[in-house]
């Protein structure tokens, strides 16, 4: 399995969709269901989670042989934990009102399961390049999902988009579309939509 | 009395008002992972309840001795106050994944039977959010700047202590529907992790009815200066999460008298 | 005279429906006795238990009241013939209730006896209510087990069962059970109002058999007559007669015992260990025929009722006779008749082939129209709770049926599902109609032992 | 394996046909007989029977906009469980035949106050029908409330439309007057004035409890003694607020009626009349009377708002109610209790929604913990 | 200087961390078999209780610790009968592959007495009410079989049972739905086996009365071949799997013919125009699960 496994190429792709780590795996629903009220909070998460996933896979794959199976998990938490520090002290500096606002859920990413899964089914087994692509397939894929809901939220719940209005005046804002309740409603019917979608394909895809 | 009724606040607000897992999404991997069944959810949240616990006591210590900034450590090294702050995430996943295996380990030898039907959730538990989030709301308290009285340990544990009941009540209410949703005839697509998500936006949305008790609980608790109340009012938990009401467009504020008031 | 205040029940229980009764169809007709018919069919197995072997061979004479059946065992019965002539090749049949048992069919030949003679000979003529000390208890139990008694009312349970010595459950009350609450059956009914002498002499014989001092005999108080004319016969016997509500399933022997003692038997368990024998009226006849008269349980009176029958009736019948007899002799179905049930429309069995025979525990024959079972299309259950209201039980029978229908046994175990007696509340009073009885029964059948 | 059925029943012989053209009987498990009085359908009729004063009322009361509220909702409704239920491959009309879409829409409407745009009755139709129904599976296995699902959305969502401000119509006199704390205790003066630009009367209290917290308590006691309005007209319901929930009289005789009918279970409005009566007294003993006497706060809290409505037709939603009797003492008092504690310690003046779904919530694990002891006790072990 | 501090506070926590894990770690050290998790990984997974377990993690955990035969599960076959021996480091013994074999063969129009029957369209709860068809034996034809199956290899055709031998994996699931105990799971020696396909009980006459197709036991095929038995009461021939032989077909061919229910009696037997096909055949000495039978159209209910 650690050899003739799939290639660099295959394993980015596969994270967009196939292995979309949100719609497939149900990684990482914190900071999914916590930022994606606008576009812009969004995708500084989204930023923020593939620096830290790309670098901690890269230097899991590093010391790959040097780690203990018992102790391994640990060590992957911890390498996480630095690089979330680094992530959160740049953010800090570079864009402050954003790190305000994301408050809690930039530290949070320690233990966002995105990363721990892939340093642990990918990273740990595999050579630099892979685990790097891995990492950047995946990250793009969770920018993706963060992405649609963030859309939909903004959309709906303020009437604009990366904060320029798209919709016209009098469209009423969805109030519970910013909300706890609307991430959880949106996530969920979301969810659905891919479910079912990657139903329809399934079955269009067998009877051919 | 008067940090009593301080602590009675904390508690309410981390167990229902801002619920850890309605209000700040954390906890939500076990939230939907162990909720299928009432029982093992029930040894799901002791056993979140448990862990937090012991990281908040253990956080409390490390946040309050050694990495806020004038921690004594500091003092005491290099006799004079230096921010560690920088340590404080390592510090805290370290504590975390390490109290946790230990207390698995420990309960896995002498406590066989209670391993079985809880320990089983304690791996798991090293990442969840939850602990994390818990620890990282006390050091919010904790590591205050010059003015402001640093949380004791007693308020530090009440928070833990709730925010893990508060997990406790959601993932039970969560498993209960959830039982009864085995038996319903939910779409193919939405079955699993998409109905819990619908079911707990349901949940999350009746939790809001109680947005605003604990201002309420705090005017009963030390009953407020007449005229202080009055600007306080408006700092109100309902109306921050609200969009911005903007005089042209239709005004989003539920608490509209108040604020005709405030305008006027 | 009617001394329904001083039984230690409530004269009702918890819970229950009130199904319409359909009881004027046949109430008022006196008990007839149709010719013997040319043929009967006699299972060997129409009790709770083990089945009766065969002790004839073909083409063997047999007379009225001869054994033709052994019992295998303590819980069985004895079956005897029930015409006199020639036992044919034996067979088997299936009863309404499902069991497939063997039969033995008896082609009548030669003298019957027949009309008013079997009326005298079951019910008629003098019948003791003193000096019955002469029989000891381990007598009477004999020749009620001889006698081939089993219990009338339905569940045909061996009578002297009942009756077995066991001084760790002393028995205190003998309850007779005359309540009849199933629509449309009125044969308890009639033989109360017809014969009520056996009935009290049986009842003070299975006081004695069983050891007991009380004799209450409940009644429902929808037949006032029957409370009168038993409680005449009682006389100064010290036999009580009860008088209790009417209301579905009061026949029902655990709820009798509530209402008319105010005991509750524990589930799973038999009215034994509440210190209480419960025997129908039906059966109380019999044990009087059995020891005074030494004659066995040939004949038992029977309802054919319904709106689907021509002209409704109570019957006097030997066992054996097919049901499809009994309907002819009541003139035939009419068009709209859509099931033939064998005993009450609450918990009766339907029939699909009418040449069935008539067993002991056949207490009538309601030939339901297709307009009384209409059902409205089965939707959703929304939970409203009639079934909760209803249940005698005090079972979630709506609970059960999601259980029953997702198989899941944790549920079903946790909502009681064995305790369920199927009395058939649940379904009846179902504004969704749900099969609930049914869907009860599957799930008992399937559910895992553990 | 239906199909199969299907044709077994189609070649089956007859059996022993009697004498002539005889009948062709079949065979089924028992009971064979089934009490006749009441459908599902008729359930749901059997609310909307009962719904028909409120509406009335409502009509009467808010004219032509509460029509129009009612139409869009049940419209909405009906269109939303058509819609939902052809995209899940179920036939639209098999779900349209049980009424329950246009009860969901009634009830809804009914908790709606008229100035709401049309907008915000569709979307509440919608999410009602959507999130609240169908995704559970249809009729009879939705957790929560639709009506109130839907409600909860839009309220969250529109707040403005929904909360004190749909109720008022903004112009400039009323809502100087509502807002002023001196004239706000004189609204009964105003009666010619149209209703609808009256604050409803639990924003009233709302404010006024704000108020004398806010005013020292020295502000003259001769008007805080007399009741914000007077009760004789919340209970006619000749005030503001959603259309249904006005006239307590209303309610009354349709709640009656449907706990008469057994539509609805006795113990739920009883369960939360009885708590919110006992938490009101206490509210008055802790000091929280707003000046009221007792016996005016006490009713006042019963009558204004939404709770009768809430008590007899929105918490008697048989589906989202526990099945057992005890559960349903459970259930009503649970919700008298959050609503008190709704109205008087959050940010809505109003609590009923969020209590019922709250209680809704919890029903599984009441229904869990209520299971009765069968007759004779559990099911002894199997050896 | 605060750079140090940190570091030093790292290394010191760190090292206070490690050495009290590595206590606990001894200190609470608990034996775990891992080869339990290893049978879970070479499980298929299917959970369908085949085995006779509750699920597949529990027939693993019965396999290590109670010693369960490794060769249970139906799904896997042989191939994971053989990982799990890898793993357990025994020795498989080789068994005969067990299908289902319905014993009934009468179809629709061949039973007799039949009502109508109104209520759950289930074997089970029609199994439950009388006279839904004459014989209280034969298949009702509800299909609870059919729903049960997870391989889609039992279907109701003309109102009778039959499995699709090419999907079959003899899992057992029917055996153990069917109200009737009409499927029996019988050892497949070779691709087409033998099976009486009536299960009725009764006199001749009284099974003539309920369906066309019945065996009335006669006993011819006893009398012709000895690997039928009966049974005690039985008017049913038993087939003596044990003896049975795939050589010894003239005795049977004498059996089949002798029988006087022609279409019923042996239909488990290969017709005579499949049997000439087949009889040069080589007869496997163990059949694999993956056999396929050639006479799924012919009257092959065995």
């Amino acid at each position: 399995m650690a050899s003739d496994g799939p290639t660099a190429g295959e394993r980015f792709l596969r994270g967009l969709i196939p292995e979309n780590p949100v719609y497939r795996q149900l990684l990482g629903m914190c900071p999914t269901l916590a930022v994606t009220g606008g576009m812009k909070t969004a995708m500084t998460m989204a930023g923020a989670v593939a620096f830290v996933l790309i670098c901690a896979n890269v230097l899991t794959s590093l010391i790959r042989n040097l780690l203990k199976p018992h102790l391994r998990i640990l060590v992957f938490t911890l390498t996480i934990a630095a690089f979330v520090t680094i992530a959160d002290r740049v953010l800090a500096y570079a864009m402050y009102d954003m790190s305000q606002e994301l408050g809690p859920y930039i530290p949070l990413i320690i233990v966002n399961c995105v990363i721990i899964c892939r340093c642990e089914v990918c990273a740990s087994k595999q050579s630099v390049v892979v685990a790097a692509s891995d990492a950047a397939g995946q990250s793009i894929g969770f920018a993706m999902a963060l992405a649609s809901i963030a859309a939909v939220r903004e959309i709906l719940g303020s009437g604009t988009f990366f904060g320029l209005r798209v919709m016209p005046e009098a469209w009423p804002n969805w109030g519970i579309m910013v909300m706890p309740p609307g991430a959880f409603l949106t996530l969920g019917l979301l969810l659905g939509l891919a479910n079912w979608i990657g139903a329809v394909r399934e079955k269009r895809s067998g009877a051919v | 009395m008067e940090h009593l009724s301080e602590l009675i606040l904390v508690a309410v607000g981390a167990a229902v008002i801002n619920n850890f897992v309605l209000h700040y999404f954390v906890g939500i991997c076990p939230f939907i992972g162990v909720s299928r069944r009432v029982d093992m959810a029930f040894g799901m949240g002791c056993a979140v309840t448990f862990v937090i616990t012991i990281a908040a006591l253990l956080s409390w210590v490390f946040t309050f001795y050694i990495l806020r900034p004038g921690a004594p450590l500091a003092v005491m090294v290099l006799g004079a106050g230096a921010d560690l702050s920088i340590l404080s995430y390592i510090v805290y996943i370290f504590v975390i994944a390490s109290s946790v295996q230990l207390v698995e380990m420990y309960v896995r030898k002498f406590f066989p039977p209670l391993y079985k039907s809880f320990g089983v959730f304690l791996p798991l538990i090293t990442t969840n959010c939850a602990i994390l989030f818990a620890c990282l709301e006390i050091m919010k308290y904790v590591a205050v700047g010059k003015g402001a009285e640093p949380w004791g340990l007693d308020t530090s544990l009440v928070l833990a202590i709730f925010g893990g009941i508060g997990f406790t009540i959601a993932i039970v209410i969560m498993a209960g529907i959830r039982e009864e949703l085995d038996h319903c005839d939910v779409p193919k697509s939405l079955r699993g992790a998409g109905i819990t998500l619908i079911v707990a936006g349901i949940l999350s949305l009746a939790f809001m009815g109680f947005g605003g008790v604990d201002r309420s609980l705090k005017d009963i608790l030390h009953p407020p200066a007449p005229v202080a109340a009055a600007v306080d009012d408006d700092n109100g938990e309902i109306p921050t999460t609200m969009p911005a009401a903007s005089p042209d467009s239709k005004p989003a504020d539920l608490t509209l008298n108040t604020d005709r008031r405030a305008a006027r | 005279m009617i001394a329904s205040s001083d039984i230690p029940g409530k004269g009702s229980f918890p819970r229950g429906v009130h199904p319409p009764e359909g009881k004027l169809l046949s109430e008022n007709v006196a008990v007839e006795i149709p010719p013997t018919p040319a043929k009967v069919a006699i299972p060997l197995l129409q009790h709770t238990g083990s089945p009766a072997e065969s002790l004839v061979k073909i083409r063997q004479e047999v007379v009225l009241g001869e054994a033709i059946g052994k019992p295998t065992g303590f819980i069985s019965a004895g079956i005897h013939a029930t015409v006199t002539g020639k036992v044919a090749k034996q067979g088997v049949c299936t009863l309404p209730n499902g069991r497939h048992v063997a039969m033995i069919p008896i082609t009548a030949q030669g003298d019957q006896f027949e009309g008013q003679q079997l009326w005298d000979d079951c019910f008629g003529g003098d019948w003791p209510v003193e000096g019955l000390d002469q029989y000891t208890r381990e007598q009477i139990s004999r020749c009620v087990s001889d006698a081939g008694i089993v219990g009338l009312g339905g569940a045909a349970f061996p009578t002297h069962v009942k009756f077995a010595r066991n001084d760790a459950k002393p028995i205190d009350t003998i309850l007779i059970n005359g309540c009849e609450c199933e629509p449309y059956l009125t044969a308890d009914y009639r033989l109360m109002v017809q014969a009520p002498e056996p009935i009290v002499t049986g009842s003070l014989l299975a006081a004695q058999a069983a050891g007991a001092k009380n004799v209450i005999i409940a009644i429902e108080d929808n037949k006032p007559q029957a409370i009168e004319i038993m409680a005449r016969a009682a006389g100064s016997t010290g036999i009580k007669v009860a008088q209790l509500k009417t209301k579905y399933p009061m026949g029902g022997e655990k709820q009798t015992i509530v209402a008319a003692l105010g005991r509750t038997v524990p589930t799973g368990a038999l009215p034994l260990d509440v210190g209480v024998v419960v025997i129908n009226v039906g059966t109380a006849a019999a044990i009087a025929r059995a020891v005074v008269r030494g004659k066995p349980l040939t004949h038992r009176i029977v309802t054919v009722s319904g709106a689907g029958v021509a002209h409704p009736k109570n019957l006097l019948v030997p066992i054996g006779i097919s049901y499809g007899e009994l309907v002819d002799y009541c003139g035939g179905l009419r068009a709209g008749a859509a099931r033939v049930v064998a005993g009450g429309p609450m918990m009766g069995f339907t029939l699909g082939n009418l040449d069935t025979p008539v067993t002991k525990g056949t207490s009538g024959l309601t030939v339901l129209t297709a307009a009384d079972v209409a059902h409205a299309e089965e939707t959703n259950c929304v939970r409203c709770g009639r079934c909760v209201d209803v249940c005698p039980l005090n079972l979630v029978p709506a609970k059960l049926a999601v259980a029953a229908r997702h198989e899941d046994w944790d549920l079903a175990r946790r909502y009681h599902l064995m305790a369920c007696m199927e009395c058939g509340c649940c379904a009846y009073s179902c504004p969704a109609s749900l099969p609930l009885v049914q869907l009860m029964r599957v799930a008992k059948a399937k559910m895992p032992r553990s | 394996m239906t199909e199969a059925t299907d044709n077994n029943q189609q070649t089956d012989t007859p059996p022993r046909a009697p004498a002539g053209a005889g009948p062709v009987i079949h065979v089924a498990p028992s009971p064979h007989s089934f009490s006749k009085s009441l459908t599902t359908r008729w359930m749901m009729a059997d609310v909307l029977l009962a719904a028909a004063p409120l509406v009335a009322w409502a009509i009467f009361q808010f004219g032509a906009e509460a029509l129009l509220q009612l139409v869009v909702c049940v419209g909405g409704c009906v269109v939303a469980e058509a819609v939902f239920t052809a995209m899940r491959g179920r036939c639209p009309l098999g779900a349209m035949k049980d009424l329950s879409a246009p009860v969901t829409g009634v009830i809804l409407a009914m908790s709606l106050p008229c100035t709401a745009p049309w907008y915000v009755g569709f979307i509440g139709a919608c999410a009602a029908i959507g999130i609240g129904k169908v995704v559970f599976g249809g009729l009879g296995q939705n957790i929560f409330n639709p009506a109130m699902v839907g409600r909860a959305f839009v309220m969250i969502c529109f707040a403005w439309a929904l909360a004190a401000g749909g109720y008022v119509q903004l112009d400039e006199e009323t809502a100087a007057a509502a807002a002023d704390p001196e004239s706000g205790m004189a609204m009964t003066a105003k009666e010619p004035l149209d209703v609808i630009s009256q604050a409803t009367p639990m924003d009233v209290l709302k404010t006024r409890i704000k108020d004398r917290k806010e005013a020292a308590p020295t502000t003259s006691p001769a008007r805080d003694d007399e009741s914000p309005v007077a009760l004789s007209r919340l209970f006619l319901g000749n005030v503001n607020g959603s259309i249904g929930e006005v006239s307590t009289l209303a309610c009354l005789i349709g709640g009656l009626y449907l706990c008469w009918r057994r539509t609805a279970a006795w113990q739920i409005p009883a369960g939360v009349l009885l708590a919110s009566v006992i938490t009101a007294g206490l509210a008055h003993l802790g000091g929280g009377g707003a000046g009221l006497s007792m016996a005016d706060f006490v009713g006042y809290h019963m009558f204004g708002g939404a709770l009768m409505f809430g008590a007899f037709f929105i918490a008697t939603d048989p589906v989202s109610s526990p099945i057992t009797p005890k559960g349903r003492w459970i259930f009503g008092i649970g919700l008298g209790l959050f609503i008190m504690l709704f109205r008087t310690m959050s940010v809505f003046p109003e609590g009923v929604m969020f209590a019922v779904l709250m209680m809704n919530a919890v029903v599984p694990l009441i229904n869990r913990w209520t299971i009765g002891t069968p007759v004779g006790g559990p099911v002894p072990e199997r050896k | 200087m605060i750079i140090i501090l940190a570091a030093a506070t790292m290394l010191v926590l760190a090292t206070f961390m490690a050495c009290v894990l590595g206590w606990a770690n001894v200190a609470f050290h608990v034996d775990v078999d891992p080869r339990i998790e290893a049978c879970i990984d070479a499980l298929p997974g299917a959970n369908c209780g085949g085995c006779g377990y509750v699920g597949c993690g529990e027939y693993a955990e019965a396999v290590v610790v109670d010693g369960v035969a490794v060769d249970l599960c139906p799904v896997g076959g042989d191939a994971c009968a053989e990982a799990l021996a890898g793993i357990l480091g025994v020795e498989i013994e080789q068994t005969w592959p067990f299908r289902p074999v319905i014993h009934c063969g009468a179809t629709r129009e061949n039973r007799l007495g039949r009502t109508e029957y109104r209520g759950e369209q289930t074997c089970t709860a029609a199994n439950m009410v009388a006279g839904v068809q004459g014989c209280t034996y034969g298949c009702l034809g509800f299909g609870d079989c059919a729903a049960v199956c997870k391989f889609d290899a039992i279907h109701v055709i003309d109102g009778l049972a039959c499995v699709d031998y090419d999907k079959c994996v003899g899992c057992g699931a029917c055996e153990k739905i069917c109200p009737r105990h009409i499927i029996s799971m019988t050892p497949f020696k070779v691709s087409q086996m033998l099976a009486v396909t009536c299960a009725n009980n009764d006199f001749g006459k009284d099974v003539k009365a309920v369906c066309n197709v019945g065996c009335i036991g006669c006993k011819a095929c006893g009398r012709a071949c000895r690997i039928f038995t009966f049974q005690e009461g039985d008017s049913i021939p038993s087939l003596d799997y044990e003896h049975y032989d795939p050589e010894e077909m003239d005795g049977l061919q004498v059996a089949l013919q002798k029988c006087p229910q022609k279409r019923l009696l042996m239909v488990g037997n290969p017709s005579e125009k499949d049997l000439a096909a087949t009889a040069d055949e080589e007869v496997p000495e163990i059949v694999k699960p993956d056999f396929k039978t050639t006479v799924d159209k012919t009257q092959w209910h065995g």
